[in-house]
């Protein structure tokens, strides 16, 4: 509970205060969950079951408000309340709507919260969509005069997704035994194959659109070029994994019957969009366009091993989620200095950044290769698993997904080229104290999580085992 | 009873209190009565008070305090008394247009009530009468002249529609009493020569169109952007809250009636519900007039509170009630916000709202938080209110509720043009916005009523 | 103690890379020098231990930690010091240390110099854990490692553009090589079910030769090698490498990295025992590299350049005794090649720090006199790489001769042309460099001169290694104790879990006396050919013509067969096509605007829903009458 | 008496039949007229007809509820009437028009 309360209340304080508010403080409220979170890993068992640390009765006696923790669970949650300082800080050098953004952040944060721990459907929907007004405000603060019609697509795009994903929870909530939205009384219904895949297909839509899958993925690009760099970051580096998550936690435990025939329509698809935005980021001159799209690329990887149903697949995924989430946000960071550095981020317009700012130089270089998976970078271990993972599943998939590394290698370091090398005049203006810190903390996520990644597979192995036996209980696939 | 009592007086007081005088205390007193009128049903309802002598002034087949009515009677007078609190500066003031609007809200109480259909004869009159004036009352603007007489010659046509539908049911029925008429529709007195179904067929459709015109269900809904453009903006959102929820409860009342031949109606209301909903969220989405873009608004919402007429078995009335707060608060929260702009700019296209978030910034947040719940998005009333309807609806109707929900998405179009045109426009002007305190309490309601729904629907019903 | 190898550069990347900026330029250069050496030091005690440890010993192990343990696969970050990976340490300290220490003068010009020493301890570092990994996926850790270091010190220049593109292609040559070398690795895990080398390779032993498996993995892995070890198709970014520092070049581009693919054959010597395919696929790959890398030597006039090919095509000539299985062979010649190659890169690092960074040979000449101490050790590595008798590159030729000759005739003929253009070129460049007149109109012949001593240094102890280095393996008739030493070495039988390295008997290469005698007539054929390339250059001190006027074949060569040319019309420019058609069409028309286009569907339906809404009371009360007359009669009849 | 006797040969549904068509001439008038007063006649036509619908139904049914509704439509259909008219006049005031398809000022 405290996770929520917490941001909730920075956000009301920073949207009372507005401009007095000291972005350092906010940061520090936005990282006091961290703490809360640590405790929760004490309720765990062994078991690993998602257990419940707040339980009342709210729309109705069945329909409760009920929050869970888990290895999972914890995972995100430690994801989201280390990035979102990070997204704080580094948004000091956004003046004008400072406040108003950190206070929208700050608000996501806490939505983002409740969409990990709610164990109760209808919550996870209510979570969900909550969390989908404060970045829908901090992306209509773009400019341009597309900015609402760009906005506009993306609410449109992931609000037909959720009530999808409401239609499928609301069927299933009317055939639970007892009219409840809990999680395990969802689990509990039992459903025939056809309305498990109509079900299946309604949760999934919700996740494909927010992930982005391939053919759901068009509100994206203009999204995170738009957006202001905090709502890039929150969108890349957060949002995208509800989706992911929700796969795990709420689609394969809910509709375990159907995943047998969505799984090669997911994994075509995915490799199909790891290929797709691969190969759309080789040309893109925007940076942050290029980012979106080497995003699209790799986070349908993380989709494909998820669906490959496999431990490597399913822990690899998760591992890759959290990393993503750092260099995402390492990225659009870089992107946001220079930009307001030299007033650009259009490829051909830098170079030769390089020279005069060392620190950053060497941040932008290592989440760069963090992106494009060297070893004992975060990349690495999390990419590694995941086309393993397809390996199993198909190797002729793994060859056009493994594709990815070559063609990443390609565009990020095209980025660095254009960007840092080579002769310019433009210069990155002297970084702040808060932006070097947010560079510590990130750099240390890329090398720590590169040289350590077991911590983050033993944190969610044994969630993961238990949704892996109820796939395996369903379907009697898992490998 | 004691409300139905209270506001007639009331009104009567008022018309002579206050008679060639313009005041805003009126409003004032006139919502306290209200207030007070509300707060008596709800005590009534929960046996703090009794005023059983007023109650036996009135035959049992004719009109009919239960539970259920003082709660939908209470809710109509606390949105009254909102609305006229919330238009207090309205440019159109007076004594008398108060007194009307009360008797108005008298005739809605009697559609609430009734047991009778002549009783909700009367009512609809008595509501609707007081309405073409109420419309016509901005006397020197022709807008307002032509949505007075749109409105009055539909509404009489109507009129004329629903009585011929109530004397073919009491000629199919022999009865006008509601719970008679509705035991065995099929066997009745015997009428040489007309087929019997037919004459209660063509009864019930006869008489819920009239019903189906003041909800602006389509197609039957055609005068509804015109008057709502056209009427000064109290009285637009007086139709478009306070008229439209007693309509369909007495639509709700009327067609549970003949719940037992609910296969003949079911298929044509489902028909109507989706023409309702997409109708009512395309149209809107071209449209510039705010006061048009609610109207249709309006319209979509009837088409969603349709499915409820379809599902309604007379335990889960508390969905309708539940609706009708969300939907009630929001609009009047946003057409109060309309409203304000509008006495700053004299425009009422969507640039009235341009520059919002800069010159009050508190103020567009209420805005989004009634917008939301329009448009149905957690953590808002209208949310739950849509959840309850939708998952009441799902197992029976999942076509409808898809169409529901996919109206639901369009209505995100236009809804977000008030956020458009609030946060991403500059403006002109800095309007003033008075009454903040009432804006917040309204999204205080929208806020509680969406985040525990529970705690609200459990302690009255 | 072995963690020491790999910590010790490690400490110096850090220690630079972090406090490199305040760090005085020598000490820094100094610095990174002396972590090299310690881990050669280490490195040494190590291996004499093991050689000298009783009862014998096939390996030290060392885990470190667990790096990944998901499901039932397990990963650790582990070490495991046999001797193959003992003497590729022993290279790569060794040799690393000379050119650590040359470095230091060799870029004292250069602001970033801590830089430059941090990136090549960060190399030295990963090219260790790539051939001390006890497992294949420690070994792909150093593979991506070196491919990065590579791509940082290609590119260490950064303000030249066309540096940072030929990093660029690096990086990206050897990440195509790096897929096939990562699906060779999931499919050893498919079906062995780990990465442990010596779990792997027990498990191969119960395989048939010529199984599909063992020649599917051997042709993936040789992706990989193909990438790293410069061969065809995933060659041409060696040449362009040469845009990095010289001492990179020598360390990275000749020495180590590129030899990293035939440590992984040799270490996979277990698999491709069994894939006679796959052997003979390298044979021929290797035999093409070699006469077309000799080949475009020919007519190239960058120094370094012609070095390039030369390695190029040396590697060729490695993967040829590998694709005939001697193993030894192959290994033998990676390490004279790491003495003589590094040798002739520092030396031609002197030259172009003599001549102020000129590196176009034409634009040389006569520094013989100038430079004696270059030109002296450059004269022993030319002649070591031509396979002068006696030195060490005789040996380790020869060896790979004897190797083609017992299997392949063919192939020996068209290896032997090979070298011979080999001995033609590298005189060439030799020649033209050191001898003739001096040709440079922007320099003055007075101002050059003989490169410090922190740089002869390592040229005289290099040429020194050069010339003996043919000890390590002698062939047979040079006496019983001496020779074979790394065979010996290598087919060392351990016991226990730890199999020798080599599997193959290499009896097999044993040839007859007339094919020996062959060998031996072939001194006299490279003799001539040395003569001949001196008439042209010393004695009529011919220049070699500028590239417009190249004709012919000699244009196509001087062009490099147009295979850059080739590969961005096959390759980069559909794939931009691709791309941009993508972008253009597919996501913006088909995706995007079907999105909007619904939007505009509803638009469009919107304002024809607003034509009935025209204003007039009549047409309403129409519409309301038509909707009950539907109503009505759809419901009653 | 022989008149009475066409009355009581008179069955219910001639009475339906005759207020349906009575209804719908009202109706087609509203429908067709576009004078707001011959509209608001027609609009009584309709309501007329339906009163006699009711009387013949409750004389038929010997149920006086009908004949009381009758009542009460006329008391309202007056009062509708009146504020009708002077609706009507309030427009005529301001556009000097009593034709209602001028009237088309709010659309859309």
């Amino acid at each position: 509970m405290e996770v929520i309360i917490i941001p909730f209340i920075a956000c009301l304080c920073v949207a009372i205060l507005g401009k007095r508010t000291n972005t350092w403080l906010s940061a520090l409220f936005s990282s006091l969950p961290l703490f809360f979170v640590y405790q929760y890993f004490e309720h765990l068992d062994s078991s690993g079951r998602w257990i419940a640390l707040f339980d009342h009765a709210w729309i109705s006696d069945n329909i409760r408000f009920t929050l869970a923790f888990d290895g999972l669970t914890g995972l995100m949650l430690i994801l989201t309340n280390i990035l979102v300082p990070i997204i704080v800080l580094a948004g000091i050098r956004n003046d004008e709507n400072q406040c108003k953004l950190t206070a929208l952040t700050l608000f996501m944060q806490a939505a983002l919260n409740g969409v990990f721990m709610a164990q109760d459907g209808l919550m996870f929907y209510i979570f969900w969509e909550l969390a989908l007004i404060p970045i829908y405000f901090i992306t209509l603060t773009m400019s341009g005069k597309f900015a609402f019609k760009i906005t506009l697509r993306f609410f449109l795009y992931t609000f037909v997704g959720s009530l999808a994903m409401l239609a499928s929870l609301i069927y299933l909530f009317l055939h639970t035994a007892d009219y409840s939205f809990d999680f395990e009384s969802l689990r509990a219904v039992e459903l025939n194959p056809t309305q498990s895949i109509g079900v299946g297909a309604g949760i999934l839509l919700a996740f494909l659109v927010k992930i982005p899958i391939l053919p759901f993925h068009s509100w994206q690009a203009d999204t995170y070029t738009e957006a202001p760099a905090s709502g890039s970051m929150l969108l890349g580096g957060i949002m995208l994994k509800m989706g992911l998550y929700g796969i795990l936690r709420w689609y394969f435990p809910l509709a375990p019957e159907s995943i047998a025939f969505f799984q090669p329509w997911m994994i075509g698809l995915s490799v199909a969009g790891v290929l797709y935005g691969a190969i759309i980021a080789l040309r893109q001159k925007d940076m942050k366009r290029l980012v979106a799209f080497s995003s699209l690329s790799h986070v349908a990887l993380i989709a494909a091993g998820l669906f490959t149903l496999s431990a490597e697949g399913i822990e690899g995924g998760l591992l890759q989620m959290f990393v993503h989430g750092v260099n995402i946000i390492g990225l659009f960071l870089v992107i946001e200095i220079i930009e307001k550095s030299t007033g650009t981020r259009v490829l051909g317009e830098l170079g030769g950044l390089a020279k005069n700012n060392r620190i950053f130089m060497v941040f932008f270089m290592l989440v760069a290769l963090g992106t494009i998976a060297v070893p004992f970078t975060n990349g690495f271990p999390g990419e590694f698993l995941l086309l393993k993972s397809l390996y199993g599943y198909n190797p002729n998939l793994a060859l056009l997904a493994g594709l990815t590394i070559i063609f990443s290698a390609v565009y990020i370091l095209r980025m660095v080229q254009f960007s840092m090398f080579g002769e310019g005049k433009k210069a990155i203006s002297p970084l702040s104290w808060n932006e070097i810190l947010a560079f510590a903390i990130l750099a240390f996520g890329i090398v720590g999580i590169g040289f350590m990644p077991q911590i983050i597979i033993d944190m969610v192995h044994k969630s993961v085992l238990i949704i892996a036996t109820w796939i395996s209980e369903a379907n009697g696939i898992l490998t | 009873m004691i409300a139905f009592f209270i506001t007639f007086f009331g009104a009567v007081v008022l018309l002579f209190i206050g008679l060639n005088k313009r005041e805003s205390s009126f409003s004032i007193f006139a919502s306290g009565i209200l207030f007070l009128s509300a707060f008596l049903c709800v005590a009534t309802k929960f046996g703090w008070c009794n005023f059983g002598i007023l109650e036996s002034w009135v035959p049992t087949n004719m009109m009919q305090f239960g539970s259920e009515q003082l709660l939908f009677m209470g809710l109509l007078s606390f949105l009254t008394g909102f609305i006229i609190l919330c238009f207090r500066e309205s440019d159109i003031i007076g004594n008398d247009q108060l007194a009307l609007m009360m008797f108005s809200l008298c005739g809605a109480y009697m559609m609430v009530s009734y047991q009778h259909i002549v009783v909700l004869f009367l009512g609809i009159e008595v509501l609707s009468i007081p309405l073409y004036v109420l419309a016509g009352s901005n006397k020197e603007n022709i807008y307002s002249n032509e949505a007075a007489l749109k409105y009055f010659l539909m509404g009489a046509f109507s009129t004329g529609i629903f009585l011929l539908g109530s004397a073919f049911i009491y000629g199919g029925t022999g009865y006008l009493e509601l719970e008679l008429m509705g035991i065995k529709p099929s066997f009745m007195h015997a009428l040489e020569g007309m087929p019997i179904p037919v004459l209660i067929n063509a009864g019930i459709i006869l008489m819920s169109v009239g019903l189906l015109f003041k909800v602006s269900a389509a197609p039957f809904h055609f005068w509804a952007p015109d008057v709502y453009q056209g009427s000064p903006n109290r009285t637009t959102v007086f139709m478009a809250t306070v008229v439209k929820i007693s309509a369909f409860i007495a639509l709700y009342r009327l067609m549970s009636t003949f719940g037992g031949i609910k296969s003949n109606w079911s298929g044509w209301i489902s028909v109507l519900a989706i023409i309702t909903i997409l109708w009512g969220n395309l149209a809107a989405m071209i449209q510039q007039n705010v006061k048009r873009t609610l109207a249709y608004s309006s319209i979509a919402h009837a088409g969603y509170v349709l499915i409820f007429i379809l599902i309604a078995d007379g335990t889960n009335a508390w969905i309708l009630w539940f609706y009708g707060l969300a939907y009630g608060i929001a609009s009047i929260l946003v057409f109060t916000i309309s409203h304000q702009l509008y006495n700053t700019n004299k425009d009422d296209t969507f640039e009235a709202f341009n520059g919002l978030a800069k010159s009050s910034p508190i103020v567009a947040l209420a805005l989004v938080i009634g917008v939301l719940s329009l448009a149905g998005i957690p953590i808002s009333a209208g949310f739950v209110g849509k959840f309850y309807l939708f998952s009441f609806a799902w197992q029976s109707y999942p076509i409808l509720v898809c169409t529901g929900l996919l109206g639901s998405a369009l209505g995100v179009a236009y809804y977000f043009k008030f956020i458009k045109h609030a946060f991403l426009k500059v403006g002109e002007k800095s309007p003033v916005i008075k009454d903040r305190g009432i804006l917040i309490f309204l999204v205080l309601i929208i806020l509680m009523a969406g985040v525990f729904p529970w705690i609200l629907l459990r302690t009255f019903f | 103690m072995l963690e020491w190898i790999i910590v010790l550069p490690l400490l110096g990347f850090l220690i630079n890379g972090v406090f490199g900026s305040i760090i005085p330029k020598p000490i820094a250069g100094w610095l990174g020098t002396a972590f090299v050496f310690g881990s050669f030091v280490v490195t040494c005690f190590l291996f004499s231990d093991l050689l000298s440890a009783l009862p014998a010993k096939g390996a030290v192990y060392l885990k470190v930690f667990t790096f990944l343990n998901v499901g039932n696969f397990h990963v650790d970050i582990a070490f495991q010091f046999d001797r193959l990976s003992a003497i590729m340490a022993l290279i790569i300290t060794g040799i690393g240390t000379l050119i650590h220490a040359y470095s230091i003068s060799y870029m004292s010009d250069d602001d970033s110099l801590y830089k430059f020493f941090s990136f090549l301890n960060l190399f030295i570092f990963s090219m260790l854990v790539l051939v001390l990994g006890s497992n294949f996926v420690m070994m792909f850790f150093g593979w991506e490692g070196v491919g990065l270091c590579s791509y940082l010190l290609i590119g260490f220049w950064f303000k030249n553009v066309s540096f940072g593109k030929a990093a660029r292609k690096a990086f990206v040559m050897n990440r195509i090589g790096d897929l096939g070398l990562l699906m060779g690795l999931f499919l050893i895990y498919q079906n062995f079910g780990s990465f442990e080398y010596t779990e792997v390779f027990a498990k191969f032993g119960r395989l048939e030769v010529g199984t599909g498996i063992c020649t599917a993995i051997a042709l993936l892995l040789f992706i990989g090698a193909m990438g790293k070890s410069a061969q065809i198709p995933l060659y041409t970014w060696l040449p362009d490498a040469m845009a990095g520092p010289t001492p990179v070049s020598a360390l990275i581009h000749a020495a180590t990295m590129v030899t990293a693919g035939i440590y992984l054959v040799v270490r996979c010597e277990a698999i491709y025992a069994l894939a006679p395919f796959a052997r003979e696929v390298i044979l021929w790959i290797g035999l093409a590299t070699s006469l077309m890398a000799a080949l475009i030597g020919l007519k190239q006039n960058d120094i370094k350049k012609v070095l390039a090919y030369s390695t190029v095509s040396q590697l060729g000539f490695m993967f040829i005794a590998l694709g005939c299985g001697a193993y030894t062979a192959a290994l033998f010649h990676v390490i004279t090649h790491a003495f003589f190659k590094a040798l002739l890169f520092l030396g031609a690092g002197s030259v172009i720090h003599g001549m102020h960074h000129e590196q176009d040979i034409r634009q040389m000449g006569g520094l013989r006199k100038k430079m004696p101490i270059t030109y002296a050790t450059f004269l022993i590595g030319t002649l070591a790489i031509t396979g002068f008798p006696m030195l060490s590159g005789f040996f380790s030729k020869d060896e790979i001769f004897t190797a083609i000759l017992a299997q392949n005739t063919g192939v020996f003929v068209l290896g032997l042309l090979s070298a011979s253009i080999t001995v033609f070129y590298t005189f060439r460049m030799f020649f033209v460099t050191f001898h003739g007149n001096y040709r440079n109109q922007h320099h003055s012949y007075e101002k050059i001169a003989e490169s410090p001593l922190l740089m002869t240094l390592p040229l005289l102890i290099l040429a020194v290694l050069s010339l003996i280095g043919g000890a390590v393996n002698f062939p047979n008739y040079m006496g019983e104790g001496i020779s074979k030493g790394l065979y010996h070495l290598l087919s060392f039988d351990g016991g226990g879990s730890f199999s020798p390295i080599l599997i193959l008997p290499e009896q097999s290469f044993e040839i007859s006396h007339v094919k020996e005698w062959i060998l031996f007539a072939l001194t006299p054929l490279f003799l001539f050919i040395f003569l001949v390339a001196r008439k042209k250059y010393v004695v009529k001190a011919a220049v070699p013509e500028a590239d417009a006027d190249q004709v012919g074949f000699g244009k196509t060569l001087a062009n490099k067969f147009y295979v850059d040319e080739a590969y961005n019309r096959s390759f980069v420019e559909p794939i931009e096509l691709v791309s941009d058609t993508l972008t253009e069409y597919v996501d913006e028309k088909a995706f995007k605007s079907s999105f909007d286009g619904i939007g505009r569907i509803n638009q469009y339906v919107a304002s024809l829903l607003s034509r009935f809404q025209n204003g007039n009371i009549e047409y309403y009360l129409v519409y309301m009458v038509i909707g009950l007359c539907l109503l009505l009669a759809f419901n009653l009849f | 008496m022989s008149s009475l006797s066409i009355f009581n040969q008179l069955e219910i549904s001639h009475y339906i039949y005759l207020s349906t068509v009575l209804f719908c001439i009202g109706l087609f008038g509203v429908l067709f007229r576009r004078n707001a007063i011959i509209i608001l006649m027609c609009i009584e036509l309709m309501l007329n007809a339906v009163n006699l619908l009711f009387v013949a139904f409750s004389s038929y049914m010997g149920d006086a509820d009908g004949q009381i509704f009758v009542f009460f439509i006329m008391v309202v259909a007056a009062a509708e009437a009146a504020v009708g008219l002077a609706i009507l006049v309030l427009v005529y005031r301001n556009t000097r028009k009593t034709d209602v398809s001028f009237l088309d000022n709010l659309k859309g």
